[in-house]
């Protein structure tokens, strides 16, 4: 891999690695701001934006060409804008021709701010303006913006309702195809063409078919402008006022990767306020589906925000208390980890145990039903950090914990939401006297749990997860939480370490994350930091699950 | 049926012969019928003539008759064919581009309407020499009677054995389908036709790879011109001396010209390449009124001025030292009454309308010019717009995948560059041309 | 009667402090209209003129601004008196009283007339001092005290645990132990000329010689500017710098603490005035140096006008002092009808309201105007050589009591005429320079005041040496 | 690149200060003089009962401009609050059932207690709807709450209130003259 050859960019010598799109070469190792609008690095390529134009050192002298769909080669000689004039001024034409029918409306586009079409007006553009109303295609149609296609028949519209999730502004569309793309190579579901020619050619589904696939909202965000929109988002915020950490998929075993995007300024206090893919080419590519893509709006509902105790609510402090003194009269206790809560908090789930001696049990594992991988961003499997708990040690015996219910009398549920698996078999639990709950939602286990204490949800907490591929991958916390007085999994089961002879005393997600890796070896030299934002491979010796392909 | 000016043609012309390669059967009564062409000698080199040759022979015997592409590139066809990979496997496909689309070009449309065999020996010829199992004829859609004609040579090629399995008795066999374009310009670029043929919308591919390499089907893949194709025989017969004996030495061969416009009698003629221009204008009955300019090549070449067509010859080297073409021999003089600017506007629009709409230069860039030209031709024109209808060619000349841009672009540009005066005439028409150009600047903005 | 005439002395010695704190606390709120007025005279605005007290009649008073002194007592007064939660409670309170005793304690050395020398019937001769308290090292007792203010500052900004107090208080305390060493250097070259530290020593010595503005010049300008300096004023009010320091060290302080502090400041203002007015304008003395008199018997004489002058011509004196009393008054009430036309720019119905009150003040100013024009007229006219009591003491004739008492009077007026000649000069300077920068005040102060002052000294030192 | 001021050369007098001084004094006495005997006019006024005509460019309260509906001109862009350097501005948007206008504010409130009347808002609106021209430079409240204002009451202002001869703003919606304008728009005569 290490092998890299040496191409000339403006002069300069470049090492950049073989047969790679020179786009890529550009804007990485020869450090030249490459603009472009159809290529995508998850896509394939197109080429039909040309504002990536270089010229590049041919048999017959200087030629054109475009750097997204020329390759890297030993002693290539390439010229970008930076010495070349030509460059600079086809490029300025090609800004030119995309405004041209583009509208100037990015005050009320909610694309605005994460645009590509105005990070590469600033950077190539005209900057004086020679349009005037007559040239623009919609003066032959009329003042609702549309056009008249080749046959006379209106098209185009500011707001044309694709799908159930997808809104389509025409007039923004700069025919890049990349959604054209993405459905068809991605998603392998072609829903979406480009219908018409010339300037008049328009995006459309076929003739009465929604736009309508788990992964359509995708298409929004590789959208250069603002053309798709996605419905959740919609008006929603400008996107300069947030601000996002970067965290996984919690629902899924892939473990996708995204970023939380939240505002917690202005009197409407902090809420989140969408998900994002976050691009990591060995998990998830550019894509999440639009099931994780919504999951932020759970994130402020039916929260469990304070404690409940005896069917009543309390302050999470007196829940808290009620438990320890619930586990320090305890005979036997039975606890139970959750593939759905972070490896440091299940490794806080053990290390209770521990102090609690010989009274606790571990169990682990879920009963909900796992699916299919679809081969994009999603393994199919609900319980996303079940390989985490697996390498802790953990087993999946939840049959063995209903087979001798009886045996204890104290229940403690961390984040494991039992019921809604199968209210049938956890029925069976409720021959334990003193059932404890601790959930980020008001959920089934909670409504059958005597005492239940809230915590911070996915997105809340800082901590790692590993995926069905075995790739421990890194949550971050975003600052908004619905109540200040919750606290993650890891430390509330710290808190009810009190009840043991030597409570635990961790200060931070990083003892928990030292406990874990005391207690998985395959954990062994992993810090934070080496995580990243982009995981890391743990040895997959004691794999059990069978990887499941990244995306295409 | 199709009654064209120029028939009957001279066979002689200022006591020379004129070539009669590819037009031979044309005044032929029933030519296009299998029995009439064979008594002219169609089909005379599908035996031994040609299958005893291998095939670099043939590569080679294209090569040095210097045929070069009809369909307006001018690519060398011998070059086009050794480019083709040996032995990959794959199989190769032969396309005929029978898409014309130029304005101003109808002698492919002829061709097939009055010779269809010979073309279809062409193919023979050539898929015999690049070994191909199955070829294309790729006719524009609009062209119902040519298609019926070639469906019904085709059949009775078939019926004698001339296509098929072991055409003529040897081990070469070859199918040959026609497929109906739905009359898309673009679809006349070899791979927008190629994407057309395989069920994709009508739009060029990135090069590379070249259709040579990866074209139909991800198969090595020719795609010729009719006429070229139609030379092939020919050559095969009379050798590549034979077939250099008319033309220049650069320019070897004769060539169909569709000429039209200001001329007494257009039609579709067949002369050697290097004639001159006037002389080809006397040819066709001379000119009507005083020679303003002449589109020299079809309307995607750059124009020449009266003094340039007095000057220029019929062959790729003297047109492109006028940095024009040759094309695909559609001529259009015009004369002094011709109003430029609204000629321009026809075939601005033209293009406008046919630009398929992939690259952002061309697909906005023909519709801006055509817009502004509306506008100027309308009267409405600013002092500035010339320039900008000059400039915007310029910015979408060489920035495409294909070669539909520049084709668009250099009209556009020649026409400006040398008819100027009279846009100016029509910008200076519009009375307050100078106060509209500084209300750009005082226009409110967004007035919502 | 008799007793009172008897205990004369007594009765004026307890009087005295009453009488002479009653008239600075009247002076004191003329000061500070003289400032607001006077900021607004100089900066082109009319200045105060909204507070006014409705009387029937539809009059309303509004006394020049005069009305403001009065809401601005009961705002101060009755206004929450907030201690700052994160203050040292003791010291914060106790800050704004020291400037004020000090204040206080100041004029009770300063000489506010010629002692009164009376010789009752049937008691002994009497001499009342001019002071209240007659120290002959008054003077220095004066600095004494006077150096005690900056306390005030300083445990007032301290305590009040802000940082900006504290950096108030401190540039102010380093500001003013500074410019005591050039205000005692300054006033050492007239010490050496009078030989005495007693403040009435002091303005007699003035009297028979010259003011000390005309024998220490230099010593006068140092004096004047280190009182600039001692008193806060601009251009030395580092203290408060309201653009660096918000108000400097009284940020945290309010209500009647804070008019503690202020009150202090008019008060040294005041003082300070009073004792420029004392130590080189010849405090109580009518005139600059002793007058020639052409009409002597040997020619010219020269004639001391000094107390025993001002008794010998009562009459004359005191009618011309009423004279020049009218006349101000009549300038007063030209002021009036002067500014009843500034006002022109006004609604109809809030002019009426004004030319109410300006001819009322107007009006009074006339009567008053022609009322002392009149007493001094006749005063001039109908008196005539003052009564001896025939007893003559320390080489001077002594006079009856009431003739003390009125000469008494009438050199308070010229002190108080002097003082505010010099506070206005206070005033007058505030609104002219801009406020030095710390450096430059300290650079001011150490290099240049106290090498001039040394300087001074040696050359005034030099010149008594050689004259006598 | 900061700017470099020269010190200015002051001569020996100046140096010594104390000759300017005197200078400086005579000034203001000067002016003293003049205002106690001669001047009959001061250029200030006497505030409340007499008021200076606000300038037209004066940055006083915020007006929220209207269509000829009535409804706000604004189309919540944020572009307002972004360029806020107070962050005053709270918009909360929602899709107009208009599909010409797209974007509307459900919310739209301004804290004038954070306002530091900097107008940055008005020129960063790209379509005209806030203004400061209401000449309401004074606003009192008993809490704080008062100084929010909102949506409703930023469009309470009557069209007599502004000058009939403020063509821009009477063409603009809302204004007297928008319907000619629109006319005029829509026949492509507007310049």
């Amino acid at each position: 891999m290490a092998d890299t050859i040496t191409i000339n960019v403006d002069g300069k010598d470049v090492q950049v690695p073989p047969r790679t799109q020179l786009i890529e070469a550009l804007r990485g190792p020869a450090n030249t701001e490459t603009p472009a609008f159809c290529y995508h690095q998850d896509l394939k390529v197109a080429g039909n934006c040309r504002i990536c134009l270089v010229e590049t050192e041919g048999p017959r002298g200087w030629a054109l060409g475009i750097s997204c769909h020329l390759q890297t080669a030993p002693g290539l000689k390439v010229r970008t804008q930076v010495s070349s004039d030509k460059i600079v001024k086809l490029r300025k034409g090609v800004m030119e021709f995309l405004l041209v029918n583009h509208p100037l409306d990015c005050p009320i586009c909610d694309k605005a701010g994460e645009c590509t079409l105005q990070e590469h007006y600033m950077g190539q553009g005209k900057h004086e303006s020679r349009l005037d109303d007559a040239v623009g295609k919609q003066y032959k149609g009329g003042a609702d913006h549309r056009f008249l296609d080749s046959k006379g028949i209106e098209r185009g519209g500011k707001k044309i309702d694709l799908g159930p999730s997808i809104v389509l502004d025409q007039e923004r569309c700069i025919i890049c195809t990349r959604c054209v793309r993405f459905m068809s190579d991605v998603a392998k579901s072609p829903q979406l063409d480009i219908a018409g020619r010339g300037d008049h050619a328009y995006l459309t589904t076929f003739p009465d078919e929604p736009l309508n696939h788990e992964y359509d909202l995708n298409t929004a965000d590789i959208c250069p402008v603002g053309a798709l929109t996605g419905k959740h988002f919609r008006f929603q915020q400008r996107v300069w006022m947030l601000k996002s950490v970067e965290s996984i998929d919690p629902s899924d075993s892939l473990g996708a990767n995204l970023t939380i995007d939240y505002n917690n300024s202005g009197s409407e206090g902090g809420k989140v306020w969408r998900l994002m893919p976050r691009r990591n080419p060995d998990v998830n590519k550019s894509w999440i589906a639009n099931r994780t893509r919504l999951l932020y709006q759970n994130l402020a509902v039916n929260r469990l925000t304070d404690g409940k105790k005896a069917g009543g609510d309390c302050t999470i402090e007196d829940a808290t208390i009620a438990a320890v003194a619930a586990l320090k009269g305890a005979k036997r206790v039975a606890i139970v980890a959750s593939g759905h809560l972070t490896t440091e908090d299940n490794a806080a789930v053990l290390a209770l145990a521990e102090a609690l001696g010989g009274k606790a049990e571990v169990f682990g594992g879920s009963w909900l039903t796992v699916g299919k991988a679809d081969g994009i961003a999603l393994s199919g499997d609900p319980v996303a950090n079940r390989k985490g708990v697996e390498l802790l040690g953990i087993k999946d015996n939840l049959d063995e914990l209903v087979a001798k219910a009886k045996d204890f009398d104290v229940l403690l549920v961390a984040g494991n939401d039992l019921w809604s698996a199968s209210a049938e078999k956890a029925a069976k639990l409720e021959v334990i006297p003193t059932r404890i709950a601790l959930s980020a939602w008001v959920d089934a286990t909670v409504a059958k749990a005597t005492i239940a204490i809230g915590i911070r949800a996915w997105a809340e907490v800082r901590g790692s997860m590993v995926n069905c591929n075995g790739r421990v991958q890194l949550l971050q916390a975003c600052p908004v939480v619905p109540n200040s007085q919750l606290e993650a999994a890891w430390s509330v089961l710290t808190a009810l370490s009190k009840a043991a002879a030597k409570p635990l005393t961790w200060a931070s997600e990083v003892d928990a994350w030292k406990s874990a890796q005391a207690r998985g070896s395959a954990f062994a030299g992993m810090t934070y930091r080496s995580i990243g934002p982009m995981g890391q491979q743990v040895a997959l010796s004691t794999t059990t699950v069978q990887p499941v392909a990244a995306g295409v | 049926m199709t009654t064209l000016h120029g028939f009957p043609q001279p066979t002689h012309w200022k006591g020379k012969e004129l070539p009669r390669i590819l037009s031979g059967l044309f005044q032929v009564e029933n030519g296009h019928t299998l029995a009439v062409a064979k008594q002219h000698g169609v089909y005379g080199t599908i035996g031994p003539m040609l299958f005893d040759k291998s095939q670099l022979e043939l590569i080679e015997l294209v090569k040095d008759s210097g045929l070069r592409g009809r369909g307006g590139a001018g690519f060398p066809t011998g070059m086009k064919w050794s480019f083709v990979p040996r032995g990959t496997g794959k199989p190769v496909y032969l396309v005929i581009n029978a898409d014309e689309g130029e304005p101003g070009t109808f002698k492919d449309r002829l061709c097939m309407t009055r010779d269809p065999h010979l073309l279809i020996e062409g193919m023979i010829i050539t898929g015999y020499a690049l070994g191909v199992r199955t070829a294309y004829i790729y006719v524009r859609g609009e062209m119902l009677p040519q298609i019926t004609r070639l469906n019904d040579a085709i059949k009775e090629a078939y019926d004698a054995g001339l296509l098929g399995e072991n055409i003529g008795g040897s081990q070469y066999s070859l199918d040959i389908y026609v497929h109906r374009g739905a009359g898309a310009y673009i679809c006349g670029e070899e791979t927008g036709l190629i994407n057309s043929l395989e069920g994709f919308k009508g739009q060029p591919r990135l090069k590379p790879p070249f259709p040579a390499v990866s074209g139909a089907f991800a198969s090595p893949t020719v795609v010729n011109n009719v006429e070229t194709i139609m030379a092939v025989p020919y050559i095969l017969k009379h050798g590549a001396k034979g077939y250099r004996a008319f033309g220049t030495d650069k320019s070897p061969g004769s060539k169909l010209f569709s000429i039209s416009g200001d001329i007494v009698k257009p039609g579709v003629y067949e002369v050697p390449l290097g004639m001159s221009y006037m002389e080809f204008f006397e040819l066709c009955g001379g000119l009507k009124g005083e020679l303003l300019g002449c589109i020299p090549g079809g309307s995607s070449a750059p124009v020449l001025s009266a003094d340039e067509t007095r000057k220029a010859t019929l062959d790729y080297e003297s047109l492109a030292s006028l940095k024009s073409m040759l094309g695909s021999g559609a001529i259009t003089p015009f004369n002094t009454t011709t109003d430029v600017p609204k000629f321009l506007q026809t075939i601005a629009r033209f293009y406008a309308h046919e630009s398929c709409g992939q690259c952002t230069p061309c697909r906005e860039g023909t519709g801006y010019v055509d817009r502004v030209l509306d506008k100027v031709v309308d009267g409405q024109g600013r002092d500035g717009d010339i320039d900008l209808i000059k400039d915007l060619a310029d910015s979408y000349e060489w920035t495409t995948i294909c070669a539909f841009a520049p084709g668009a672009a250099w009209p556009v540009q020649s026409f400006i560059a040398k008819y100027r005066e009279h846009f100016q005439r029509y910008i200076d028409k519009n009375p307050d041309h100078a106060a509209a150009r500084d209300l750009v600047t005082q226009r409110p903005g967004a007035f919502w | 009667m008799d007793f009172l005439v008897l205990n004369f002395d007594i009765i004026l010695t307890l009087l005295k402090p009453v009488l002479i704190f009653a008239l600075l606390f009247q002076v004191l709120p003329l000061l500070v209209l003289a400032e607001r007025r006077g900021a607004a005279i100089i900066q082109d605005r009319p200045g105060p003129n909204r507070a006014a007290i409705s009387l029937p009649g539809g009059l309303k008073l509004r006394g020049f601004g005069m009305v403001f002194n009065i809401a601005d007592a009961v705002k101060l007064l009755f206004k929450e008196s907030f201690t700052a939660p994160f203050a040292h409670k003791w010291w914060y309170i106790l800050a704004p009283a020291i400037p004020v005793v000090t204040a206080i304690l100041t004029p009770a050395v300063l000489p506010w007339f010629a002692p009164i020398v009376h010789k009752p019937d049937g008691g002994a001769l009497q001499v009342v001092s001019g002071q209240i308290f007659d120290a002959n090292v008054g003077l220095l007792l004066l600095f004494a005290i006077g150096s005690l203010s900056v306390y005030g500052v300083v445990l007032g900004s301290w305590a009040s645990n802000s940082k900006f107090s504290l950096l108030g208080g401190l540039r102010a305390s380093a500001m003013m132990i500074s410019y005591e060493v050039s205000m005692g250097l300054s006033v050492l070259g007239l010490i050496l000329l009078v030989g005495d530290f007693s403040l009435t020593r002091i303005v007699e010595w003035q009297t028979y010689h010259a003011w000390g503005i005309f024998v220490q010049p230099v010593g006068f300008f140092l004096f004047l500017i280190s009182m600039f300096a001692e008193c806060n004023r601009n251009p030395f009010d580092v203290a408060e710098g309201e653009s660096e320091l918000v108000a400097g060290f009284h940020t945290e302080f309010a209500s009647s603490k804070f008019m503690l502090f202020m009150t202090a400041e008019y008060l040294h203002v005041l003082l300070a005035s009073v004792l420029i007015a004392t130590l080189y304008l010849g405090g109580y003395s009518l005139a600059p140096f002793p007058l020639p008199y052409p009409f002597g018997a040997q020619g010219v004489e020269w004639v001391v006008i000094d107390t025993a002058w001002i008794q010998a011509h009562l009459g004359h004196v005191g009618g011309a002092m009423l004279i020049i009393g009218g006349l101000t008054m009549l300038f007063l009430s030209h002021l009036v009808t002067v500014h009843k036309r500034a006002y022109a720019a006004q609604k109809p119905s809030d002019l009426a309201e004004r030319a109410k009150e300006s001819a009322l003040f107007a009006g009074l100013f006339m009567f008053l105007a022609f009322a002392m024009v009149a007493g001094g007229l006749f005063a001039i006219v109908a008196g005539g050589p003052t009564p001896l009591s025939g007893v003559i003491h320390e080489a001077k004739p002594v006079y009856p009591l009431w003739v003390g008492i009125t000469t008494a009077v009438i050199q308070l007026h010229i002190v108080l005429g002097k003082t505010l000649v010099v506070a206005w000069l206070f005033i007058w300077v505030r609104w002219t320079l801009p406020r030095f920068r710390y450096d430059q005040i300290m650079a001011l102060g150490w290099k240049i005041m106290i090498n001039i002052a040394l300087v001074n000294l040696l050359v005034t030192a030099l010149i008594a040496k050689l004259v006598k | 690149m900061a700017k470099i001021v020269p010190r200015p050369n002051l001569s020996f007098w100046e140096q010594v200060y104390f000759v300017e001084i005197f200078k400086g004094l005579a000034t203001t006495m000067g002016h003293a003089i003049r205002n106690l005997t001669g001047q009959t006019k001061f250029p200030t006024v006497s505030y409340p009962e007499v008021q200076y005509d606000l300038p037209r460019d004066y940055r006083a309260r915020h007006r929220l401009m209207k269509r000829p509906d009535g409804s706000p001109r604004c189309v919540a862009c944020f572009m307002c609050s972004t360029a806020c350097p107070a962050r005053c501005i709270n918009i909360v948007a929602e899709e107009a059932p208009d599909k010409h206008i797209e974007k509307r504010p459900v919310r739209f409130e301004i804290d004038l207690l954070l306002c530091v009347f900097c107008g940055y808002c008005v020129e960063a609106c790209p379509c005209d709807a806030i203004r400061m021209d209401t000449k309401l430079a004074v606003m009192a409240g008993d809490n704080r709450a008062d100084f929010v204002v909102n949506k409703e009451s930023l469009m309470e202002w009557k069209p007599t209130d502004y000058p009939a001869d403020d063509t821009q703003s009477q063409k603009a919606p809302g204004g007297s003259l928008h319907a000619q304008a629109l006319d005029e728009f829509k026949s492509g005569t507007y310049h």
